[in-house]
């Protein structure tokens, strides 16, 4: 066990699968000779050569294209976009592309092999552009697994599961924790299962929902809560797409209440893809209505960046509300 | 934080400079067309060595009249109703077959659909074709694509993908990958006049430049984007005069002139695999066919045009010459012309018989394996055909 | 009135609003001289001259790039993606371009007077590529509007009331149905209210919600329900940004149950956003669970198309099943 | 269908013919750059007729003065915090500055980022850009976006974006717009070299090119985009290659020479206006500032070569050329370089004094109305603020 912070911890997971995977490249904006703008594939072109870590020319839609094709001619892809905010470019390589190729094509071909890691998400300033948080798109796409991370260890573990998982995976990382979340990480490789929801604490009243840096808010929530007595129990998704609904369920079936806390905004963010279906596997089970605290309907704004963000107060407002119905 | 990796650079170094402001314009450059066989199939220039033995001349030219006689069977069929959609590539026969001729077996081809007589020449069956295009579950496809979707991995033939453009930057990231794993192979990548406007064009040239892809650019530049010609397609000399932008080598060539394209091919797969370099070739020819079986050219262009254009077939010139080189068996060519034709319409008959992949099938190849939410969705899928078979007469026989 | 299929009275709102004001624009790929694929611009350019109404090269994203700084400049900008499925490479500029214009230059510039107008839908044998319905990836756009009719009445009053507003609309339409939805359409120009839904029947039971082509087959599956004494209400949401939530919950404290019918993939698709709302507006009025009846979580396929379709079978038994919850 | 309208088209008229395989490559041009002032300032061709006025001058040596003083001024605030974020111009000034006083006041400027020195010749007072960099009230986009994304519409300053090269299609359609409004105005459009590398810049030149957009594609050619040396984003001759390929008349030019950047302008500009096309301009400068105050150039650049670039400083080479002219007062430099430093410094310390909007303005603007959602938004959001007044102070004190 090695202390780490979160860039670190993505830093060691892509050391330890290139030195165990010839066939492992990485590749984006600025992650060669510098290392990446956030410094997450820091040394990589030193120790394992330009031909295996290198920059590309600045164009998103060319990166996953790129990607695509070396992907599905067997090697093992690991494309950078270098903010959330600018995958837009390559959303219909995604979309159309990436997401689609082993359906089109009955299996024949594939981008199983192809990962595509980005930081996202506020809290730092970033104004429109480096704040954004983007999971939600790419949930309404059959094909991607979507994974987010909240801790070191989980960084390691999850992106090298993700790097060897024969699907495309979209890998957000929470910037905003890039640094200040720092734990112990095995030095050695191990892989946390996609696709399964991670317990944070147990409770009895509330069933409280979040991913990626958000967790610590509703963390922070929680024991506001306990003061009035209220018992949260606390669930990281880890995993948007596909998500773990029966863990959550599981968990609303004993509480009877759910919140979920999304930094994106309210409308159509992944909030109300678990809200839909919690209602329906749930009905009976339902205290009270399933609360969302979100981001607003608007651009991510940066002068009123604190009052956009969906903070541990709102959180525990809602808590209280959702309590009290 | 700086190490020896960090040389001093020079963006600058080797440019001239002037006192005097001139104007960069097209006039500059003028590209000219290869062509080794005039309109009437004799050669040009006398002298030329062809790199073209007699057996994959014939080869040539059998598959360009099969893939013709395939494209007028099949626009017949989609007229009877009997598929459903079919694109055909009268006039760029020699474009399509001849360059996949100068290939290796080994070759990657990402094509955008109009390039059937690649996959023939690689040899693409007849019972391929039509399971493709009847969707049925013979197709390795899985009959999940429209018709003419074709993709087969054991022919190194990527499946098509109807977005434009889209197999560009992976062409090269595909040949970058072959490089990688010191495979003695390239990537061939056609596409339309059309299709290079989109974004993907841009990035998939400069990247295969920048990063020393052993790839073709093929450009199939017929003229027309459906409707759209080509001066409101671009202003500059064609698709070629692009390829100095991006440091890429081009040729462009009679794309009507099989032994033209083919030796343009040779010559760029050549560069390509010994340097690690993308090849840029702009085939100069005309989409004598409608777009597709959903177009109708009489609303944009003249019966006029397209009879000029009729004049140039490539596979009359093409004829003419092997005819002329004493390599034309016109006995023979008959009896293949009327057993592929018979061969293609009881395959074609066979094809419409067989039945489309199981339900089950649905939720396959999302994933590696599918997941518990796409599982949920079939148990339910397969318990709603049950209660009312009769509304899904082509799965509702064999649920398992 | 005269008779006209969805087609024409797209073509006709378009022809009425170019005459009337000279700054209207209409481009894309083949809109031109041919009227494009669909021929829903037929005739313009030889009535308004190829400087009003022109082809474009083949780029979506510069389609949208070159109608945004259009629309900015303060013309009246009428941009056609050929098929829905093909808008991805103008998602760019759609997401952080289009709909944040005005937000990040404090209101002083904008692309209010830009309408996006694209065939969407499935049931024509398209597969993959030529059957899409991508409007839950434009609902999480805060700045977007986006509308979609289902007859030519409404296609031409909501088009016209799109291209006039001052926001940037995406028009979604239902191509399945371009020929055969016919009906009667006012000659001169009128507009139909955006934000709004359209209530389609009245009824007491349940209500149905779907919107473009998809409000046949609910109304299909109601008339099966009646034959079981089921009263369904129905509404055709038309915008899905902003919607009418309240039209919606209203019917819904009524009837105590709601289904929603779209084409789109079910997961992250704009029923869960509804489902989400409604059961928290209308918790304490809901019978049983929120129902959706959409497409498949996989990609839109060819030969399983007749299976993969919210029918009105599918829709049917969903009716009865929530009845009998 | 076919109407008069349709005329027989032929995309290979003008096509030479050849019959050897002959492959293009770069070699085939090389673009010289355009300088008319050396590095001592000293002009290089005697006979050259400037058309460059003495009041011309003077503002533009000002203005890239004053550029100057800025950045460093604010690269400091933003060491010790008082700003979160700052991007420096230095060593590009004279491409900035120049390009922007050849054109006229009704052209609209769609920049990039890093084009402050435009925005300084236009007339944005100190009070603007320190209103923006402490995203206050008086901001007129209302501290919405980071600092340095300038935009006044009375300026014709199109808002900045940040996503790299989305401005150079909407330069298109703008300029396509100003046409069709009969404006005797273009359209400015700057972006880097590594900008145009993305799909966006290959649909706006070759959109303009095809439908006869007023406009000026200026790139500055720094040579990295932050850690990428342009040896790694191209490998054609530049950025000016790639006009050519669109059919776009282009100029290389000396972008740390004010004299040939305001020629080359002036030039571009006449030609856009005249015939309703676009032109290029690639401007070759280095980019001595750091990335950003977010970046550290010791990473990947070496002192030394900074330090070459250092010796063709722009401003120095115009300073030297205007006191050979005699148009140069060094008393009345001196002073306005004092004024300017305590201008910026007392507007800084005002600025940052200033309220940000009030919360009320969070939903405004992202529709022209706030619809039903918004409002129901901001209303929660005012009941949250008023309970725990503290924790939101920049807010919570002016409630309406
Ligand atoms: C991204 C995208 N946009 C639009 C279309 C619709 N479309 C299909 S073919 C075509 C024209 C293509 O022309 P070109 O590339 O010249 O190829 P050709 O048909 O001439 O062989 C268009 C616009 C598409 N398939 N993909
Ligand atoms: C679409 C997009 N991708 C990535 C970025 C991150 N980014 C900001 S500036 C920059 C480099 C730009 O280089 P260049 O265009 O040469 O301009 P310069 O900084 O040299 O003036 C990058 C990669 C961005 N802003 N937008
Ligand atoms: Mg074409
Ligand atoms: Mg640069």
């Amino acid at each position: 066990m090695v202390k780490m912070n979160l860039l670190q911890a993505i830093n060691n997971a892509l050391i330890t699968v290139m030195e165990e995977d010839e066939r492992v490249m990485v590749f984006g904006e600025d992650v060669g000779h510098f290392g990446g703008v956030f410094r997450a594939t820091s040394n990589l072109q030193h120790k394992f050569g330009k031909a295996r870590c290198f920059n590309t020319p600045l164009t998103e839609q060319g990166i996953i294209g790129f990607a695509n094709g070396l992907a599905s001619q067997g090697a093992i892809a690991v494309a950078e976009i270098q903010f959330g905010d600018y995958i837009f470019p390559a959303f219909d390589q995604i979309v159309n592309e990436t997401a689609k190729f082993r359906y089109r094509s009955g299996g024949q071909f594939s981008c199983g092999t192809l990962t595509i890691r980005t930081p996202y998400g506020g809290g730092i300033a970033g104004g429109h552009y480096h704040s954004q948080s983007p999971e939600a798109f790419f949930a309404h796409i059959p094909g991607m697994k979507i994974v987010i991370p909240r801790n070191p260890y989980q960084a390691k573990g999850l992106l090298l599961a993700s790097i060897k998982d024969d699907n495309p995976v979209l890998f957000m990382e929470p910037k905003k924790i890039y640094r200040a979340s720092v734990g112990e990480v095995p030095e050695t490789g191990y892989e946390l299962p996609l696709g399964k929801a991670d317990f944070v604490k147990k409770g009895t009243d509330i069933t409280l929902l979040a991913w990626g840096a958000q967790v610590e808010i509703i963390e922070k929530a929680a024991e506001m809560a306990s003061k009035d007595g209220i018992s949260c129990e606390i669930i990281d998704l880890q995993s948007i797409l596909p998500w773990d609904a029966e863990a959550v369920c599981q968990s609303v079936y004993k509480t009877g209440r759910l919140l979920i806390n999304h930094e994106a905004p309210l409308t159509s963010g992944f909030a109300s893809e678990i809200a839909a279906t919690v209602q329906q596997e749930c009905f009976l089970y339902l205290e009270a209505p399933i609360a969302r605290v979100c981001g607003l309907d608007t651009p991510y704004p940066l002068a009123h960046e604190k009052e956009y963000m969906p903070d541990h107060l709102k959180t525990y407002e809602a808590i209280k509300r959702t309590l009290d119905y | 934080m700086t190490d020896k990796l960090v040389k001093d650079r020079n963006h600058l170094s080797g440019i001239k400079m002037t006192n005097t402001v001139n104007i960069i314009d097209n006039g500059l450059i003028d590209i000219p067309m290869l062509q080794l066989l005039d309109e009437d199939g004799i050669q040009t220039d006398k002298n030329y060595a062809l790199k073209l033995d007699k057996k994959t001349a014939v080869n040539i030219h059998y598959s360009m009249e099969y893939t013709r006689l395939l494209d007028d069977r099949m626009i017949g069929s989609q007229r009877q109703g009997r598929i459903s959609f079919y694109l055909a590539s009268r006039g760029e026969e020699a474009a399509t077959v001849a360059s996949a001729a100068a290939l290796s077996e080994l070759d990657m081809i990402m094509s955008q659909y109009r390039e059937q007589g690649a996959l023939v020449y690689r040899g693409y069956t007849t019972d391929q074709f039509m399971d493709q295009m009847f969707s049925n579950e013979l197709d390795p496809n899985k009959g999940r694509q429209m018709p003419i979707h074709y993709g087969d991995k054991a022919l190194n033939f990527m499946t098509i993908s109807s977005p434009l453009g889209t197999q560009i930057p992976q062409a090269s990231g595909y040949a970058y990958g072959q490089k990688m794993a010191g495979k003695q192979a390239i990537t061939m990548c056609y596409f339309g006049e059309g299709a290079a406007s989109e974004g993907d064009f841009h990035a998939g040239l400069n990247m295969a430049a920048v990063l020393n892809c052993p790839v073709i650019f093929f450009c199939r530049n017929n003229g027309y984007a459906i409707s759209t010609p080509a001066e409101e397609q671009f202003a500059g000399d064609g698709i070629a005069s692009r390829g100095i932008g991006y440091g890429v080598r081009t040729i462009r060539v009679d794309g009507n002139d099989v032994i033209a394209v083919y030796a343009a091919t040779q010559h760029a797969r050549e560069i390509a695999l010994a340097e690690n370099c993308p090849v840029l070739i702009e085939a100069m020819t005309y989409r004598l066919a409608a777009h597709s079986t959903s177009d109708d050219p009489s609303g944009y262009r003249s019966k006029d045009e397209e009879a000029k254009w009729q004049l140039k077939d490539p596979i009359l010139r093409f004829a003419k010459w092997l005819d002329a080189k004493g390599w034309l068996d016109q006995a023979a060519l008959d009896k293949f012309k009327e057993d592929t034709r018979e061969q293609i319409l009881s395959s074609l008959k066979r094809a419409e018989k067989v039945a489309i992949n199981p339900i089950e099938d649905i939720i396959e190849d999302v994933y590696d394996t599918p997941p518990w939410h796409l599982q949920k969705q079939l148990t339910e899928l397969k318990t709603h055909i049950q209660k009312y078979p009769q509304h899904y007469p082509k799965t509702s026989g064999r649920i398992k």
